[in-house]
């Protein structure tokens, strides 16, 4: 079976095949725009404090206006402010689970394939255990322990994600620690450690990385849906899955309550999953191999 | 496209052919003589009516009967199972004359006796609204058709004998040897009223079904619906557009928005009115940081009462004082206002607010209404510009309310806040349930234990049949006591707005009955 | 064939197994005495003390894991604080609803992302592929909850083609009483022939599917696309258009076939998903499944109803695994060895 | 005979295939020998006109017995692939239908090509005995049978078809030397008994050199050299083709 771990492309090249295929170069716009949005927000918001604990009740459902762009929520916060801040809650959320995720996963499916055997059998059946409990449901339980917040619904989301890391690198460490030059390097006498951290790691890390970019619109949907369930973050802080479910006694009435935050969650979902699948097509040949149909 | 897919195709097909043949089967409306109600929250947690003191009574009222029922337009009592009574040795003895041809739903016949039997295993349950037949001192009943109370104070029978909770009459035979209380919570009824339970299930949309008890002693001449249905729909906009396509006859609280929007809607009608239910936070006097009345006078000074009924768009007024307009004993001009450089002073005599140490609070409301949702969401902004958190917990009522009961002070939270209406048309039951002194707490969840209101509270129930006007002058001094202390925060007072099919005739909101239709007064039109 | 299946059984026990134990963990971490919590705040300490006897509370707690799996094995899945019945008898009433609608939701997924999948890699690069590109992505980055409610707004508010909420027609239950046998209106419908019970639950159930169905759709068709062109290019392919098959067959008995195993696959994953997407969406259209009883079980500290659902949504998730393993093999030779 | 003339394929700009001309009479074996990637598989699906599948462009003419098969529709080229040229490919066994039992996916090439589904089988039946294929081993998935049984199916099936060209697209490479021989026999015979006219694909000279009586030599693309086997082996003009024949360790005696 020929090695068909990709090695890391530079990455001036992988922008510039991004730039192929349109659908993926839309993806990273959207994604840009979203950093971007987050990182700027103090400046992007026009008011700051209402992503923050003001509530201006005598302003309560202002329509969309010149002054208020998405209009004012059911105690008179600007709409519009509090969706830019809630870019950063989510790429904040984002980021905790997947580095979490990443971080437990990758080395525990990289042993798993490289010792292969028991320890292989015993933790990929961890992993199945762990596969089985959906997110929604340790949020529930942890909702309980320790209360509803956005820091204890991006632990229970990283305690159901890491698994999915640890299955994908697994297959892809099994096929690198049965090729020739692992087997050479154990014969040289090199410890194990330093076989799995200077051949098994670099090279089955490719998919991870394919999956990271994927998961980012994953995770951003599980946590609104946490959110909206009263799981996640708490009210004053601006969590578009939060806003939707606020606004939604209203949403007959007042649309714009409930359709810019979802609109939000939507967007950038969709900018993460297009770029996911544009890095796909780049960093794992196999799917380029497939997608043309040679 | 191949076989196989073009098997599912059809597959989508069907389903989408079935969507359009039920809507045209659906077309036909003969009168629909079943009420349907659709309710924010589940319909029944307790069945035997001695006990009952939830939300059950949307539908206890069209099962059950009282002696007399209150008339909020008249502000008069009228007879109901009793035609007519009189009081005398200075209000301290009433005689009922009971409605001839009376007969419970187990088939006995109404008699003076099993009336008796009734009031009697209800005051001694003690739980619930018992409370209300505590002036009762003895009850005779010389003959089947005459009640005879003696009384240890003068109190307003009539009125108490019309309250929405256990005052209702019931056959205490209905489960022979077996036990009642078990008996009645198996779904099972044993009043008088115009209908019967015919399908209780528990956790399912369509809750309870009550259907027409066929020899009710008003007799079913002319139209009226048959059956009452509570559905358990608890989002305010599903309720909405099931009241607006008929799919459900009636809906009780909706959002202010949702209501204004109706308003205009031809497929449905609309009634609002003022009412007596009333939103009050408790300020948990008894443990925590509130326990410092400082501390209490600042968070009251602190909350945008303005603000609030703002936010709520006309569909509460601001409130004064705990009693309600159209009660006796309502105080104009005893509202709070946000003042917010006092709040500050009184929070750093007492060592916290902005730059000093933080302050934490926990405030429960009951999940799933919109409205307390709002309110915390205020409640919650106005504290932090104090340096106060506070953190909002949205719960099941009887989980709600079990936690401010629990034995442990350190479990019962900082603020309280729920909603509350009188048990019947008079003051008393805001202040012998929520401001009067008892251990373990049930009601006062500010767990207040003040002698001089104790006292005030035990005489102006009697003072209230005898000398009126100063049991007026005792509920005012007992307001300012309240407030002065910061016991508990009354945040506005609740408009009802109702929303239901055009096809109901003769809807008449009566507040001192929070919620209920009377279904059997209405006429069912096409 | 059955070499594989036994191994595979026994996977899933020992996956069984350690579901139970981290239910149980869960369990006990949940702060606030569960004796209590059912006695009631106002129970005495005698009454106290028979509850905690009762529950087995005071033992050490491998002994009450090993009564916690016993139990659950038994059907002893602990009394709900909240409706105060045995909450496997909740759980009979609840899953059927939310079985109901997961299933019908992954039929509909099915039945368009299937074809979607198919269309886009048939006429890969032309604007078909792209826009069915897109609609994939944007149905699996769809949020469940804000696509229920605008299905329910555009659907019934302003067209008026749907009904807005509930399983069937209210007014049925006088006109045409259903028996109920499994908890499932359909099943129960179908099988006592009680067609307006049928029609109505079918109706009701279009909104809900669709929006469950949403992220199943999309997924189902971006898989069936990359599978479709894996192997379109394979051998078999190139030879099978050397005999003359034209594409119609090509893309759809000769390489769909082998290409549906990993979207038979997918399926399970997918599952477990839908299953918890049913938890956002039954509030909205009042749909009495396992999201209502969880909800509600959330909002009244109910631990066992908790528990009860974590352990149904986790077995039945492993359960999926096991019933897509046995369908693959049944699809593809190649997997297991031939039957 | 099929004639081809000026025939190239191209992907985008740059041409993978140009073979000037090339002819194939019934009865004759043509030997197209080359390094892997010199466009020797191309030229074979250029014939057949597959490679429209892979998005190359088709420039030159392909005639069979004088019909132009360039400009034919997709519907008519599909009634002669198959039925008049057939082509045999590589690894037997990844060419075949991996869900379908060989039996199986035989008789919908046939009943494809209007033979009736009666008849279908009973003409599998007897060819697949000529080819030495137990009837058992048809009622197998392809990952259940040997390379040298999936090759020996895929011959049958072309004779099953009637095919009067096999484009074999290194036939033997994938297997074994023992089965290789096999192989190699039973192409004669399809060659001597049935007329089949071939085009045999090869990197391995010997094969070509075993059972070509023409051959031609492609490098990168480009014919470089073409004629009788016995010159084009024997005595090479090509330096190309010399360094080819200096690589192979053993050259075969000629026939």
């Amino acid at each position: 079976m020929s090695d068909l771990a990709a090695t890391p492309a530079r990455p001036r090249a992988v922008a510039l095949r991004l730039g192929h295929d349109p659908l993926a170069l839309a993806g990273a716009i959207v994604v840009a725009a979203v950093m971007i949005v987050a990182l700027l927000a103090p400046a992007i918001a026009p008011f700051p404090q209402d992503a923050g604990a003001a509530v201006h009740p005598l302003d309560a459902l202002l329509p969309p206006s010149h002054a208020h762009l998405f209009g004012t929520d059911e105690v008179g916060r600007d709409i519009f402010s509090r969706v830019v801040y809630g870019a950063r809650t989510s790429l904040r959320i984002s980021l905790e689970v997947l580095a979490i995720a990443a971080l437990v996963g990758i080395p525990l499916g990289a042993i798993a394939g490289y010792a292969g055997g028991l320890i292989d059998d015993a933790i990929m059946r961890i992993t199945d255990v762990f596969l089985a409990f959906p997110a929604l449901l340790l949020a529930l339980a942890l909702a309980f322990v320790l209360g509803p917040s956005v820091g204890n619904a991006a632990i229970a989301i990283s305690i159901t994600w890491w698994p999915w890391y640890t299955r994908l690198i697994r297959a892809q460490a099994s096929t690198v620690a049965s090729s020739g030059y692992v087997a050479s390097a154990r014969a040289l006498g090199v410890s194990h450690a330093r076989i799995l951290l200077r051949h098994v790691l670099p090279n089955s890390v490719a998919p991870a990385l394919v999956q990271l970019s994927l998961d980012f619109g994953g995770v951003i949907l599980t946590a609104a849906a946490l959110s909206y369930l009263g799981l996640g973050a708490q009210d004053p802080t601006p969590e578009w899955g939060l806003m939707v479910s606020q606004g939604q006694s209203l949403f007959t009435t007042n649309w714009w309550a409930v359709t810019f935050p979802g609109a939000a969650i939507l967007l950038t979902a969709v900018g993460f999953n297009l770029l996911g699948d544009g890095l796909r097509t780049i960093l794992d040949p196999r799917q380029a191999l497939r997608d043309r149909g040679t | 496209m191949k076989k196989r897919s073009a098997v599912w195709a059809l597959l989508v097909a069907v389903c989408l052919l079935a969507a359009g043949t039920a809507l045209a089967a659906g077309g036909t409306t003969t009168v629909d003589t079943t009420f349907s109600y659709a309710s924010e929250n589940t319909i029944v947690t307790e069945f035997d009516p001695a006990v009952s003191y939830s939300n059950e009574i949307i539908a206890m009222n069209n099962v059950y009967e009282q002696l007399t029922r209150y008339n909020s337009r008249t502000k008069k009592v009228m007879p109901l199972l009793a035609t007519s009574w009189k009081s005398s040795a200075g209000g301290k003895k009433w005689t009922f004359q009971l409605r001839k041809g009376v007969v419970f739903h187990t088939g006995r016949p109404l008699t003076a006796q099993a009336a008796r039997a009734a009031i009697l295993r209800t005051k001694q349950l003690k739980s619930g609204a018992a409370y209300i037949w505590d002036a009762v001192k003895s009850i005779a009943t010389p003959n089947a058709q005459t009640l005879v109370f003696t009384l240890k104070y003068p109190a307003p029978l009539d009125l108490i004998a019309s309250s929405g909770y256990a005052a209702y009459i019931y056959d205490t035979k209905a489960a022979g040897s077996a036990n009642l209380h078990v008996w009645f919570n198996k779904a099972h009824d044993a009043g008088t009223g115009p209908y019967v339970i015919s399908s209780w299930n528990k956790g399912q949309e369509n809750e309870l079904r009550l259907t027409a008890f066929k020899n009710y002693w008003g007799g079913w001449k002319g139209t009226h619906y048959t059956d009452v249905l509570f559905k358990h729909v608890p989002t305010p906009t599903t309720r909405a557009q099931l009241v607006q396509s008929g799919g459900v006859t009636y809906t009780d609280r909706l959002s202010p928005q949702l209501f204004a929007s109706m308003k205009g809607n031809s497929a449905v009608k609309t009634a609002e009115g003022t009412s007596f239910q009333n939103l009050i936070a408790f300020l948990n006097t008894a443990s925590g940081p509130l326990k410092n009345t400082k501390v209490r006078q600042a968070v009251a000074d602190a909350i945008d009462y303005k603000g609030i009924v703002a936010a709520l768009k006309g569909s509460v007024v601001p409130a004064s004082g705990f009693i309600p307009k159209g009660l006796i004993g309502y105080t104009p001009g005893l509202g709070y206002t946000k003042n917010l450089t006092r709040a500050k002073a009184l929070l750093a005599q007492a060592g916290y607010g902005p730059g000093k140490q933080a302050l934490s609070l926990d405030l429960t409301i009951a999940n799933g209404d919109a409205d307390e949702q709002l309110v915390a969401t205020i409640v919650k902004a106005d504290l932090a510009a104090l340096n106060v958190n506070v953190q909002v917990q949205a719960l099941e009522w009887t989980t709600q309310w079990n936690k401010a009961k629990s034995k442990d002070p350190a479990q019962r939270q900082d603020i309280f806040v729920m909603y509350w209406w009188p048990d019947y048309a008079d003051p008393y039951s805001w202040f012998i349930n929520l401001f009067h002194s008892a251990n373990p707490p049930y009601f006062n969840l500010s767990y207040l234990n003040d002698k001089a209101v104790d006292t005030s509270i035990d005489k102006v129930e009697a003072l209230t049949a005898t000398r009126r006007s100063a049991a007026v002058a005792d509920y005012n001094q007992l307001q300012h006591r309240l407030i002065s202390q910061a016991v508990a925060v009354p945040l506005y007072v609740q408009k009802y707005e109702r929303v239901f099919s055009r096809s109901v005739g003769g809807y008449v909101d009566n507040p001192a009955y929070p919620n209920v239709v009377f279904v059997y007064d209405l006429r069912p039109t096409s | 064939m059955t070499r594989f299946l036994v191994r595979r059984l026994a996977q899933t026990i020992v996956v069984v197994f350690g579901v139970l134990v981290v239910t149980f963990g869960v369990a006990r971490i949940i702060p606030g005495d569960p004796a209590v919590a059912y006695a009631g705040p106002r129970a005495t300490k005698v009454e106290l003390a028979r509850v905690t006897k009762e529950f087995g509370l005071d033992k050490p707690w491998p002994v009450q894991l090993r009564d916690y799996i016993w139990g659950v094995l038994h059907g002893d899945w602990g009394t709900s604080l909240y409706t105060r019945r045995p909450v496997l008898s909740d759980l009979g009433v609840a899953l059927p609803a939310s079985l109901e609608l997961v299933i019908s939701a992954l039929l509909l997924a099915a039945a368009v992302g299937i074809p979607v999948g198919i269309a886009a890699a048939r006429w890969r690069g032309r604007i078909s592929d792209v826009v069915a590109r897109l609609v994939a992505v944007v149905s699996v980055s769809m949020p469940v909850f804000w696509l229920a409610l605008i299905l329910q707004h555009v659907f019934f508010q302003k067209l008026g083609w749907l009904p807005v909420a509930g399983r069937y027609d209210a007014n049925l239950d006088i006109t045409h009483p259903l028996h109920v046998r499994t908890h499932s209106v359909l099943v129960d419908a179908a099988i006592s022939g009680n067609w307006p019970v049928l029609r109505s639950a079918l109706v009701h159930l279009v909104l809900p599917a669709a929006a469950v169905a949403a992220y199943p759709a999309g997924a189902i068709a971006q898989l069936t696309r990359a599978t479709l062109l894996e192997t379109v290019a394979e051998e078999h392919v190139r030879m099978a258009r050397a005999l003359g098959f034209a594409e119609r067959t090509v893309f759809g008995r000769l390489a769909l076939r082998p290409a549906l195993n990993p979207v038979l696959a997918l399926v399970a994953l997918v599952f477990a998903y839908a299953l918890v997407n049913t938890f956002l969406v039954e509030a909205i259209f009042n749909w009495p499944g396992l999201g209502m009883y969880a909800t509600s079980a959330i909002q009244s500290l109910d631990t066992p109803a908790i528990l009860g659902v974590t352990l149904v949504v986790a077995l039945a998730y492993v359960l999926a695994n096991l019933l897509v393993d046995i369908a693959q093999s049944i699809v593809d030779p190649r997997v297991r060895g031939v039957r | 005979m099929i004639e081809a003339r000026d025939l190239t394929v191209a992907f985008g700009g740059t041409v993978v295939a140009r073979v000037p001309e090339l002819e194939i009479r019934p009865g004759t074996i043509v030997g197209l020998a080359g390094e892997s990637g010199s466009g020797k598989s191309m030229t074979a699906l250029a014939v057949l006109g597959l490679t429209r599948h892979l998005g190359a462009t088709l420039t030159g003419s392909v005639q069979l017995d004088g019909e132009e098969l360039t400009g034919l529709s997709e519907r008519r080229l599909r009634h002669i692939r198959g039925r008049r040229i057939a082509l045999i490919l590589q690894s037997p066994r990844a060419a075949l239908n991996p869900t379908l039992r060989l039996s199986a996916f035989a008789r919908r090439a046939l009943v494809l090509h209007g033979v009736p589904r009666r008849e279908a089988d009973a003409r599998l039946r007897s060819v697949a005995d000529s080819v030495l294929l137990a009837p058992d081993v048809l009622e197998r998935f392809p990952h259940q049978v040997s390379g040298g049984e999936a090759q020996r199916f895929a011959i049958a099936l072309a004779l099953a078809l009637g095919a009067e060209y096999v484009l074999a697209d290194e036939p033997t490479s994938a297997l074994d030397v023992t089965v290789q021989a096999e192989v190699i026999a039973l192409l004669r015979r399809v060659r001597d008994e049935h007329g089949v006219g071939m085009l045999l694909i090869s990197h391995d000279l010997a094969v070509i050199d075993n059972l070509a009586e023409q051959t031609i030599v492609m490098r990168a693309g480009d014919v470089v050299e073409s004629g009788d086997t016995k010159t084009v082996l024997g005595s090479p003009s090509d330096p190309y083709t010399q360094e080819l024949l200096a690589a192979v360790p053993t050259i075969a005696e000629g026939p």
